[in-house]
């Protein structure tokens, strides 16, 4: 990978995406869109499928604009500050990150085209009820026979599985994991919509039996492994842009709420707690921001700083909506208010596609086998 | 009259009376015919309020006789007396109202015949009690009432407002505040339900056009609201501190037996996570305890203020740790995922002791100042005529 | 046990031993002794003894106060606040508590009132370098042979073993560890002093080279461990105290301190570090009170309450001195300045006799045993 | 002249004169002949100070250029160029003295011929460093100085100090302040050293008792003070940062290397502690990395005035993370133990950046009201005469 932009280009990409979410995803159409039944907004998509986002990694020569991580993290700075509800993690990033990843040329012609066009809604399957997001975690297995592939068992935290066109199932192989692809509406095949805390995203749970599948390329787990980075990497931008986006709010809450015949935000307290914030958006910012850097220029240090963007941007954003609640006072209580969304999408996606304490762990495994770590980059 | 006759007296009123729980609601808002006849009896006999005075429906008992009455009742399940300590409309009432209000209003708040509600919070007075902008104004024997309230709970069903209300906007905040008992069911009081972040709605908004409330209601005197508003916030205050100590969540059993289902009891960092929050709330126990006993041998505590700060820091925590023992299954909700439901419930629910009843940051001014007897900080807004000072 | 004293006796108790540390153990005091040679407050220790609290666990037939746990606490939060420098932990409450435990007439009776007198300095030895005071880390070796016992084997973290006249020891033999008495200038004793960060402490490492012992009692690692509840009692009494001292100086100098034309007391990150503190203060001293209590009253409960108070007061003290010295600001940055004593207390407190993480682990293994455990006591 | 001319000038001035480091000490405060025989010819040669003005020691470089001659210097090792960006005396003296004054002392500053040090902070001006009570009282073509400095490094050996002193006590703190340049080496100055918790002694008392300082010696005009002592800052703030992350202690590497030495590397509470604070440091890293970036591109960036905030934090856990790695070792202390040694060292020397040159409680009152937006808190002291300020 490389970084096709430049730096005037990613600006306007971000200034475009940045405009259309102020147009047209108000809090007030998430939350239209978030009590739908498939929680899709269509229009937005479409009209994100039209800049070509909804085909950002797809390359061009499958219809896509051919782009990678660091134009990724950008946009989804400002999906995620808008709490935008679209499949494109699901279908942009993570199905096409892991047909992109397959290197199964004929998948890739069949299937990204429409992904790119916004057409198709695919998602992937990748863990069970532990949600872990680990290799041990798959509970689909595939049997083959005769080259045609069966595969039964259990995925859940599956995103969109309820829309989607296309669905890819990571299924246990004498091999290891290998990808394939099924029907979505294959009989064999029960999706049973999970009831989400988080309202604007979509979940849920496949049992299959015996459904014919496709297999997708040859790369095992490692191929996976590549979708989920971008898949994180996108992550760690939306809860960068959701952290600066709640932060945002409430500092200027604190400029214009009176108290006491004051603004609360010349009280210390609320002072404070806002210079800490302000660190901790900083740091998920600059955090999100190295990680796409990295993966882009295919650095030996991407998946340490992909690590370190995944807990440190899910703890960021944990901490500053749960801290603006409090800075707000009562008015954040309320159902009415915004700020309970994006403790909501903070929850949420501290634990969607692994928990911190998994990259912590990780990161330190890294970085402690090196022989002469480098102690602060770059 | 000896302890001895006292306790024979009311074990055999109860004995002859008292035939079981029957359908009485134990709830802070709800009636019925059968829980107000029960009411009324306990009244009748003088058990509502045993240390009132005898005049006022009391038997003008000892706080030790007081609690023999109690126990009496507690002993068969039977509700109703001890009213003298936790019945805050009734209480403020006695202590700050003109007799006929007493005589109106307090035998229909012990028989349960009349409920009441809170109007003290509105958009623009939160933290800051005192800013209260809604405004009452004199007109004949009657006051006319303009304004807004939030978090009111029971206001739909509720009689009578305990109101605090603006009557002079001349003077400095403190000093232009008077105390109605407003009757809530007439035309100018609109009550809007208001949906909190964990999608219930227990609080109401309270709209007031021009709604009226008569000169007799006012207590306290008019222009005298604060101090009345003091009497009865204490009231609340121990009343809110009891409700959080029998809050049906959280206890250690629970967040093992949570830990053990998820079967991660034997993870070492959700270990010392669990050991850290029970700790807590033992911690936050034996503070109570110590306060307690403190009392009873006639030293004053400061303890006894730490517990709403002790308790937000206990429900917070638990929220986290139990969200940590889930993990994955927290991003789901509803009855099929009652575990799920309960820990995002937690979480958010715990904003109500954190900000509701005065913010964490409230509470460490007022402890910081109360009890360390650090300055106040400079109030900008204290010698200004109210008119003059900045909302929003 | 039970406990001896009525209210108002303890209430006295109390009154005398600080009106005895306001008087002859201010700071100047303390700074003296803590450089001395030997880092013991003769005078005081000697008032100590006269008043019966060098003997106060020792039972009367044998010279001493015979009170039990709940005194102790109540002594220890003023010998604590006042960073006393005496032997009072190592030879009145662990020694003397050990042989209590042993159960072992002649021992007691030859040595228990030397101790009450406070004319002997005892100390005792359980732990070596890993300094977990857990039975498994005993590595001192006894080898009986027709009854006479040889020492071999390192001891270290010993409290005020360089001046100790008597010297208790915990050796493994084949049927466990057991207490041993050894003369502590026996040629085969090699004593040498750990310098210490807190300064007010003496800390030595031991080695045993066929060093000569006396069995004591017949008792096993539960004396030990009964005698090292006393001491954890006393640990967390001391923790408490010095915990409330540095915090009531730190909100008298918030009062007193001006800077912008107002006391820094005046200022919310000052109030509200202080009220958070005073809630660390307050639960430290009901944890302490409470062990005591439970112990003295042979309460079910009262190994739980133990490890509770032990980490709760240690994490206490800690966090008061540490957040103490940033509300002081430069001025506790200073050697002259007291709070760096409470300090470096707090920190060694914090390990010695066994860590937070320790305690937490036990008190939750305790808890989480029972079947229906107490949600919160009493 | 081109970029390469110049390039081609500065290596070759540099190959006619750099013999290499030889005994010359890298040191703030430090002095010796060999040292300041260097920088003497750097500053006979115009490179100590590339980008001021022609008639001002400098050869009126543009900021691009300046980064080339300090590039060539780094090369080789060789020191005393760039002082243009960190000498903050010189820089001062540049910005706001007399021409006279800056004749006098700037060449021996930049030759490291004249020491000097700071005279802000008191024991009753700490955060508040506007209200300093030193006073300087004018003396015909002299002033008079009484008073008291703390935290001074470099107070013993210093030529000159930077004074800060008050006078005119009859206007508001700020407007009644004057900033001059002390002779040290006089019998009314007295430098005691000030021992620090660690038991070092890199700070001094400083105590005028009739000191004397040439009316000449004035910076900023008398009663501008305050605006010379917000110049002086600004240059000692951004040299504070540098130095904080030249730090020789808190790498990953080190905490690592510790954790393993002590064989717990594998302990699962241990290593989620270690990956947050190596977390905290990387993310400080990322920050200022993107702050520059940032300001290259002409964007003004709020992060840079987070960086010692964050490196507070990061020193305080880190302490407390080694602390937990090396466990009981760490009541142990001296050279025999070097080890816990440098645990606790770290442990106190982190409250030098946490209070150090502002506390982070003021830290964050600067960052929220000059990053932020938020109000500045009332202050009591403001427009009154300084006589009538409260202090203690």
């Amino acid at each position: 990978m490389a970084i096709a932009t430049t730096l005037e280009e990613r600006r306007a990409i971000a200034e475009t995406v940045r405009k259309l979410m102020a147009d047209e995803n108000g809090e007030k159409r998430v939350r239209a869109v978030m009590e739908t039944q498939d929680g899709i907004d269509r229009p937005l998509w479409s009209r994100l499928a039209e800049m070509g986002i909804a085909g950002l990694l797809v390359p061009s020569r499958f219809g896509g604009a051919g782009l990678g991580p660091v134009e990724l993290e950008l946009i989804a700075e400002e999906t995620g500050a808008a709490l935008a509800c679209t499949p494109f993690l699901s279908s942009s990033v993570l199905t096409a990150g892991l047909l992109v990843a397959s290197q199964d040329e004929a998948a890739c012609a069949r299937l990204l085209p429409g992904i790119a066009a916004g057409t198709t809604i695919a998602t992937a399957a990748l863990t069970a009820e532990r949600g872990s997001w680990k290799p041990e975690d798959v509970a689909v297995a595939a049997q083959e026979t005769d080259g045609a592939a069966v595969l039964t068992g259990t995925a859940s935290y599956v995103t969109h599985a309820g829309s989607a066109d296309v669905l890819l199932v990571v299924a246990t192989t004498p091999d290891g994991p290998a990808l394939f692809e099924v029907a979505p509406r294959n009989p064999g095949i029960t999706i049973a919509a999970l009831p989400t805390f988080d309202r604007t995203l979509r979940l849920d749970r496949i049992t299959f039996n015996r459904v014919p599948a496709t297999r997708i390329g040859k790369a095992g787990w490692p191929a996976m492994e590549a979708a989920l980075r971008l898949t994180l990497v996108a992550r760690a931008g939306e809860q960068a842009g959701g952290a600066r986006r709640i932060f945002d709010m409430t500092v200027e809450y604190a400029r214009t709420r009176i108290q006491f015949g004051r603004p609360i935000g010349g009280f210390q307290a609320i002072k404070h707690m806002a210079a800490e914030l302000l660190l901790e958006a900083e740091s998920a910012t600059s955090a999100a921001r190295d990680a796409a850097l990295q993966l882009a220029l295919e650095e030996a240090g991407a998946g340490e700083a992909i690590d370190l963007a995944a807990f440190a941007c899910a703890d960021a954003f944990a901490k500053i909506a749960a801290t603006a609640i409090q800075m707000h006072g009562g008015i954040a209580f309320t159902w009415e208010h915004p700020a309970h969304l994006y403790l909501r999408r903070a929850r949420a996606y501290s634990y969607l596609f692994g928990s911190s304490d998994l990259y912590r762990e990780r990161f330190l495994t890294k970085i402690s086998a090196q022989p002469h770590n480098v102690s602060a980059a770059p | 009259m000896t302890n001895d006759d006292l306790r024979r007296e009311v074990n055999d009123w109860l004995a002859a009376h008292w035939g079981g729980a029957g359908s009485i609601a134990q709830g802070m808002w709800d009636t019925n015919a059968e829980m107000r006849a029960w009411y009324t009896k306990v009244f009748e006999a003088r058990w509502s309020v045993p240390s009132w005075p005898v005049e006022w429906f009391g038997r003008n008992l000892s706080d030790e006789q007081t609690s023999i009455v109690i126990e009496a009742f507690a002993r068969v399940g039977a509700p109703g007396t001890g009213q003298d300590r936790f019945n805050l409309p009734a209480n403020t009432l006695l202590a700050l109202a003109s007799d006929a209000l007493k005589d109106a209003l307090i035998p229909g708040l012990l028989k349960r015949e009349i409920t009441t509600c809170l109007l003290y919070s509105e958009p623009s007075a939160g933290s800051d009690l005192a800013g209260v902008r809604t405004r009452a104004e004199r007109d004949g024997d009657r006051f006319i009432v303009n304004g807004q309230k939030v978090w009111t709970s029971g206001a739909a069903t509720a009689d009578y407002g305990m109101l605090i209300a603006r009557t002079d906007w001349e003077v400095p905040k403190h000093s232009g505040l008077s105390f109605f008992f407003l009757p809530m069911k007439q035309a100018g009081v609109e009550v809007r339900p208001l949906r909190q972040i964990t999608g219930e709605a227990h609080f109401n908004e309270v709209f007031f056009t021009n709604a009226i409330v008569p000169a007799a209601n006012l207590v306290g005197g008019l222009n005298q609201g604060w101090r009345v508003l003091q009497t009865a916030l204490a009231y609340e205050r121990s009343t809110m501190g009891a409700n959080a100590r029998k809050s049906r969540h959280g206890s250690a059993d629970d967040i093992i037996a949570l830990a053990r289902a998820a079967g991660r009891l034997d993870d070492p960092l959700l270990r010392q996570d669990i050991a850290r929050v029970i700790a807590l709330r033992r911690l936050n126990a034996l503070n109570n305890a110590r306060a307690k006993a403190d009392l009873e041998q006639g030293t004053s505590s400061s303890i006894m203020s730490l517990g709403k700060l002790a308790m937000s820091r206990i429900l917070h925590e638990e929220a986290r740790v139990r969200t940590a023992i889930i993990g994955v299954e927290s991003l789901l909700a509803g009855e099929t995922h009652p575990t799920a439901d309960d820990v995002n419930f937690l979480a958010l629910n715990a904003y109500f002791t954190s900000i509701g009843g005065g913010t964490d940051q409230i509470q460490k001014n007022i402890i910081s100042e109360r009890v360390l007897g650090l300055p106040k900080e400079p109030e900008l807004d204290r010698n200004v005529p109210f008119k003059q000072v900045r909302s929003g």
